[in-house]
């Protein structure tokens, strides 16, 4: 941080300083929603704001007024005692406002350090307005330092990582000498190590009297560096918690109305027949690496490691859309070589993939066609659609999910997250599954949501479907899992039972290094 | 009004400054004929297609009479024969022998070809060899004007080598005369075989410095062509006269319209003779030009 | 019919009811039975293109395809006396085969649409050109086919057949686009392609397939159109008719990044853009101005489609700012 | 230079040199001359079409713009006796009024690029038909604008003055595109509009310049068109120069997606299509191939180039799974 910041933000503490931005009264409407109603909040400066909110509740709405994104409807926005209707993304910027967006914001087309000033380059040669390379480096570099970056400056963006792209994002907003970083979903693609970091940085930011709002369905981040929580429901405040407040349960309350049973320990595994057999499948991502792994009938096997572990590109490969280098594949004993989605499908192997917006969903198809789209030809009189039959099963779907959404021929955006996410596992059990395969099944739904998903996956493993379920939420994997299996590089590094499960043993194996009393490896 | 007055239509081949002498005719024509509304009419594109459906729409709006410049008239018989149904049919610039014409006014392009041979021999008495260029290779008339000049070369010590097209592309126009002075340096001659063409010719030749060092022949009279032909550098051109073609060809119809047929002789053929201009036949041209265009 | 396709039919009805004012004898059985033809000729190829359209691509080759079958099924059965039927069934392997290597490449090799149909634009131009050294391919005088003829250049009570067979085909289309499976999936392809690769469609064969039928309705077009003017120049013949079936498809609702238009709509883009080009020729607009009325009518039909979606949108999120979002509430 | 650029120059030179030990005559001083001076004239408009491809869009009314702008001009100065430099200086300002309009539609009413400049294509061609009624326009004999046909046409040893300006054009460019921060923002808006605008690039202004740029280089191309032709035939003058820089862009390394491409591959991409027509005539070649030649060379050349990227993007990766990625113990 430069002395620019050290200005704005006398050493003075979160409870004593005065707030520097205040909003009242903001109001935004989407068709068919009100996404924020009458919402009020004062940020001071060196204070951390948690907001909290299930799918749809108004976060990622807010955040992009304060951004300068979109205009609210009405109520106002004060910056030092100065109310204004709106922000533009340049006033939102001059303010101090920094913002890394929970869709990342990046151009794989340029390098890091053109990504980092984007929009904010360092000029030289006058009216002619040329980029300052020089100036854009010695900028940029010291950044990517305090962030423990890999990667140098003149890295160019489309050979990095998912977590790294979220880094020069985030090394983004932190070369804006801000007032006032806003992080929304900032670690939803990270893995624990790293999301340990950006909390570091966050504290990092506080210390240097730089507030910050965090957006996270991942409570427990907000427990470890929240000074306050809000939390928002229907767009509007449900509710804040000072510091010695701030809880796992009550911050549920908040959000849903109500509080949550813990997840259930997972009902004891029926010793299943092996219905998914991989033997030394290599992906290009790991073209060292080998995965063996036995998928039993009705069990659900937990698959947890580092983000660029290979998960999903293994789960890809299954699922018949990514190639496979060498390995053998068996269904129920025979040889599967899928080459491409359909061949999976047409075998029983289906997969709820990772992105939802891009592979998960037609986003404009009403929630019917999306459901019945894989399987088309069985709602058909010959070559023709029934529309009879599509409702049928649509219907069904709908009932045994219970997907919220106004009719069948609603368009599936304007369905919140967790019904969009439903609506995915909808399409697949309306065909009878052998196996299925769900990839980060719950990122970025609120608690409510997860659990119904956890409901509606054990029902589905109950029925006798073998379930693999690539998870970065340790919660989840062991809450819900019954074998918990942990990738390194492209490897199976071991296997957990039961009596092993625990988030010490999952991080060492995930690292390479042998887990504790580990029996399965 | 004009919209009472019995309509008669010149309908052309394309868009070209060619017809642009045949819109002075029909002007001329026009003063003389007030109990009609003439039309000059340019398909917007240079196809049969085109060209069918604008006289399906001039008979639909209930024209009297029609003088076509086919785009393709070997081909298009049936085409044009259900146009001569519905009016009076009369064909120019090239003929339709075949349809049911009234009759056909105009040029041989075949003769003009004969009459280019004529300039060449008479500049290059010692033989040469020559290289041509025009539009559409293909075309009826670019055919007929090659094959004219064929046979008129046939026996002298002139040939045409080889005839490259441009698309009607002014600008491979220019570029195709370039490449021919850098692919064959031996050649002697250039021949325009369309009204564009020459004038290119002229102007990379004197871009070249080869000006008045390779005979020129030309065909139709775009001002810089007569204005080569005046400085001796063009050997001369062939010109065809659409105004008579246009005006003649509108007095035609207005008394074939009006019952007398008279004008029509046996053969169906009025043929308006193509000219050689040469250096001293420029002035006067020019000024009959000026005249028949009134201005 | 859907809103925008009623919106484009009132345009249609209102356009002629202004001409027929200026000029009565634009509604003579006559012109219409003339304009109906061409609305025919260019239906049969704009369909094809709006297959291509919906899955996101463009087909580019069409004027040349036309062009390059025209020369060779003239040159077929009036120079080297092939049965008609069996040039007809040629020119619609060649029609397919085009399309399944556009298809091909695009979805193999992953080129882009606009890229391969660039090169065919090109190369089959070339090709026809070639095929007659620039020579008109045409039927020599009295040459005559009867049956061919009548099939494709003839009249029923004053239809033209070209326009029978273009209903033949979109009817036949429409129940393929908009009932079928595989138009379902031409759709899902055309909104987004992995989704709809991760929903188990084969999304190559999809959109190969869409390819094949633009190839073999541009082929059908192709005969039609070469009977129509029975002579082919192959220089100029089919020039710009991409854009005259790509500009019918953008008229018709179409949109050029996929996945949304219907075939009513294409036809009636169809019927507009030749009611356009009619009203010139009767109106005594000079020929000069036909480009300019089509572009001019085309920006303002798009604009305003697009302004008065955009002013929809506005209202419906007004007016639901009152009603409230069903929120996943917890059981 | 990047690698891309580098293999399409070692295609060029390759090319030339079996020409050249075909026909010797290829390498001429004049000939060399004569052929760089259409690469100056095409290379101008082409890097104009470039800026909007970056941006994602695509300008098709390129060659109606060089028509209307010729016919404007040469009329200006031929007839009307307007001074050279103020003719010029209009047809600067028609050019970049063009830009503007197509620049404002597309981004104020988010109306497709295709459409807008198809509608363009058409109204265009059709206004510089009407104002001349279809008349060519050119210089009478004897006409001369010595110092404008000096600047525009004339050659300095040998080198042909629209090289010179393509040069100067080019350099300029190139610093714009690759050096400044506009340069850069093109390239972001291009990639990635909404991430774009989320920075706090204004990109409706970043892509209504691009449209400006390519409109003021359209105009500027299309006044060395008229002045090397000497003569516009507003009917045909033009016609598909769009595809033609459009296919320069696409064999330089453009995607039309947007967000990548380069000028040095432009340009190279447009001395490669000219030599191609050059060979065309030097070799014999009979001219109906001409357009097949450049159909094939540009089909072959973007297949290559996607192959060989895919094949490397695959090698990359299997070279990368040695590396892991960076990672800290848990706690
Ligand atoms: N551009 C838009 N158009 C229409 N509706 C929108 C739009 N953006 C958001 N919404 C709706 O507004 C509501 C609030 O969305 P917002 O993105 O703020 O939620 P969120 O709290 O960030 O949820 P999440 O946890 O899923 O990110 C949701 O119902 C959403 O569907
Ligand atoms: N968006 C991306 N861009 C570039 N490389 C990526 C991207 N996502 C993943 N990778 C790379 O692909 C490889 C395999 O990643 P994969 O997604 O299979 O890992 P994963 O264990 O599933 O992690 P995640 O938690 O991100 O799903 C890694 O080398 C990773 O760096
Ligand atoms: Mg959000
Ligand atoms: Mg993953």
């Amino acid at each position: 941080m430069t002395s620019a910041t050290m200005t704005h933000s006398a050493p003075a503490t979160a409870e004593t300083a005065a707030p520097f931005l205040e909003l009242s009264g903001l109001r935004k409407a989407y068709p068919g929603v009100l996404a924020l109603d009458d919402f009020s909040m004062a940020v001071s400066p060196g204070e951390v704001i948690g907001i909290v909110g299930e799918n749809g509740a108004g976060k990622s709405t807010l955040m992009k007024i304060l951004g300068g994104v979109i205009a609210p409807d009405a109520g106002t926005i004060a910056i030092d005692g100065v109310p204004r209707r709106a922000l533009g993304v340049a006033e939102s910027i001059a303010a101090g406002i920094a913002f890394v967006h929970q869709e990342l914001n990046l151009f794989d087309n340029l390098d890091v350090a053109a990504n980092v000033l984007i929009g904010r380059e360092p000029r030289r040669g006058g009216w002619l307005r040329l980029v300052d390379r020089e100036r854009q480096r010695a900028i940029v570099a010291p950044i990517l330092a305090r962030l423990g970056a890999s990667f140098g400056t003149d890295a160019p963006l489309a050979g990095l990582s998912l977590a790294q792209r979220q880094m020069v994002e985030i090394a983004k907003a932190l070369s804006l000498d801000a007032r006032l970083v806003i992080l929304d979903e900032p670690t939803s693609s990270l893995p624990a190590s790293e999301t340990d970091k950006l909390l570091g940085v966050v504290a990092g930011l506080k210390a240097h009297g730089v507030s910050v709002i965090f957006i996270t369905h991942r409570l427990h981040e907000v427990e470890i560096v929240a000074d306050r929580v809000i939390a928002l429901r229907d767009g509007r405040t449900a509710g804040a918690l000072r510091k010695d407040e701030i809880g796992r349960d009550r911050m549920v309350r908040l959000m849903v109305g109500r509080t949550l049973a813990a997840p259930e320990a997972a009902p004891a595994p029926a010793a299943g027949a092996v219905a998914l057999r991989a033997r030394g499948v290599r992906t290009s991502a790991h073209p060292r690496g080998g995965v063996d792994l036995d998928l039993r009938r009705g069990e659900i096997l937990g698959l947890a490691g580092l983000v660029g572990s290979g998960r999903s590109e293994f789960a890809r490969a299954l699922f018949g859309v990514d190639p496979m280098v060498s390995g053998e594949l068996e269904i129920d004993g025979r040889p599967f070589k899928p080459r491409s989605a359909a061949d999976a499908v047409a075998a029983g192997v289906f997969l709820v993939p990772e992105d939802r917006k891009s592979s998960g969903v037609l986003l404009d198809l009403p929630v019917a066609h999306n459901i019945t789209l894989p399987d088309l030809r069985a709602h058909s009189r010959g070559f023709m659609v029934s529309a009879a039959m599509e409702r049928a099963t649509a219907e069904a779907q709908r009932r045994s999910l219970s997907i919220k959404a106004p009719n069948l021929a609603t368009e599936t955006a304007l369905l919140s997250g967790g019904n969009q996410q439903k609506v995915v596992l909808a399409k697949w059990l309306a065909m009878s599954p052998r196996a299925m395969i769900l990839d980060e099944p719950t990122r970025g739904i609120d608690v409510g949501a997860k659990a119904e998903i956890y409901r509606i996956v054990r029902a589905l493993a109950a029925s006798g479907v073998a379930v693999l379920m690539i998870s970065s939420d340790m919660e989840e994997v062991i809450g819900v899992s019954h074998r918990i299996a942990v990738m390194h590089r492209g490897t199976i590094s071991g296997i957990l039972g039961p009596e092993d499960f625990g988030e010490e043993n999952i991080l060492l194996l995930a690292i390479g290094a042998a887990a504790k009393g580990n029996r399965a490896a | 009004s004009a919209a009472d007055k019995p309509t008669l239509a010149f309908v052309v081949n394309g868009a070209s400054d060619f017809w642009k002498a045949a819109e002075a005719g029909m002007r001329k024509a026009q003063a003389e004929l007030p109990g009609y509304a003439l039309e000059l009419k340019y398909p917007e594109q240079s196809s049969v297609a085109i060209q069918q459906r604008l006289m399906d729409d001039l008979v639909t709006a209930g024209v009297k009479g029609i003088m076509v410049s086919a785009v393709d008239p070997k081909t298009s018989t049936d085409g044009l024969n259900k146009i001569a149904a519905q009016t009076a049919l009369f064909t120019t610039d090239s003929d339709a022998p075949q349809t049911n014409r009234i009759a056909y006014i105009g040029s041989s392009n075949v003769d003009a070809g004969k009459q280019a041979a004529e300039i060449a021999k008479k500049a290059m008495p010692n033989g040469g060899k020559c290289i041509g260029f025009v539009g559409l290779l293909g075309a009826d008339n670019a055919k007929e004007r090659i094959q004219g000049m064929k046979d008129g070369l046939a026996g002298s010590k002139i040939s045409l080598v080889d005839v490259r097209g441009d698309d009607i592309d002014q600008t491979r126009a220019k570029k195709n005369v370039e490449d021919a002075l850098v692919a064959s340096p031996d050649v002697t001659c250039m021949v325009g075989f369309y009204s564009y063409n020459t004038p290119r010719i002229y102007e990379a030749l004197r871009d070249a410095g080869k000006l008045g060092k390779i005979t020129v022949v030309g065909f139709d009279d775009d001002p810089i062509t007569l204005g080569g032909v005046k400085e001796g550098t063009i050997a001369g051109t062939v010109v065809q006269q659409p105004f008579e073609w246009a005006y003649r060809g509108f007095k035609l119809m207005a008394a074939y319209v009006g019952g007398d047929k008279s004008g029509i002789p046996a053969n169906h053929l009025i043929i308006v003779p193509t000219k050689i201009i040469a250096k001293g036949d420029v002035d006067a041209y020019a000024a009959a030009l000026k005249a028949m265009a009134g201005k | 019919m859907n809103k925008k396709d009623a919106g484009l039919l009132a345009l249609i009805l209102f356009v002629g009811a202004v001409v027929a004012i200026l000029n009565p004898r634009f509604l003579l059985p006559i012109n219409i039975s003339n304009t109906s033809n061409l609305v025919g000729l260019f239906g049969l190829s704009a369909i094809g293109q709006a297959f291509v359209i919906i899955t996101g691509g463009i087909e580019l080759s069409v004027g040349s395809v036309i062009a390059l079958v025209g020369v060779l099924f003239v040159d077929f059965i009036a120079v080297e006396g092939v049965p008609w039927p069996l040039a007809f069934a040629a020119m619609l392997a060649l029609g397919v085969a085009i399309g399944t290597v556009h298809g091909l490449l695009v979805t193999r090799l992953r080129m882009q649409p606009f890229v391969v149909t660039l090169c065919g634009l090109l190369i089959y131009r070339g090709a026809a050109r070639f095929y007659t050294q620039d020579a008109t391919a045409g039927f020599g005088f009295g040459q005559n086919f009867p049956t061919l003829e009548w099939l494709t250049a003839g009249r029923t009570y004053g239809v033209p057949h070209s326009v029978v067979a273009l209903a033949i085909v979109a009817t036949g289309m429409w129940v393929v686009l908009h009932r079928s499976v595989f138009g379902r999936h031409l759709y899902a392809v055309g909104k987004n392609e992995e989704a709809a690769r991760y929903s188990g469609i084969r999304t190559g064969r999809v959109v190969v397939a869409a390819y094949v039928i633009c190839g073999a309705l541009t082929a059908i077009s192709a005969v039609f159109f070469a009977m129509y003017t029975r002579s082919i120049s192959p220089a100029s013949h089919g020039n710009f008719y991409e854009l005259y079936a790509i500009a019918a498809a953008v008229l018709g609702g179409f949109s050029l990044k996929g996945g949304e238009g219907s075939v009513i709509g294409v036809v009636l883009g169809t019927i507009l853009l030749q009611e356009l080009q009619n009203l010139v020729n009767l109106l005594g607009i000079p020929s000069s101005l036909n480009f300019s009325v089509m572009g001019g009518v085309i920006l303002a039909g798009v604009l305003v489609d697009g302004q008065w979606s955009r002013f929809r949108e506005r209202r419906r999120a007004v007016g639901a700012a009152s009603t409230d979002q069903p929120i996943t509430a917890p059981k």
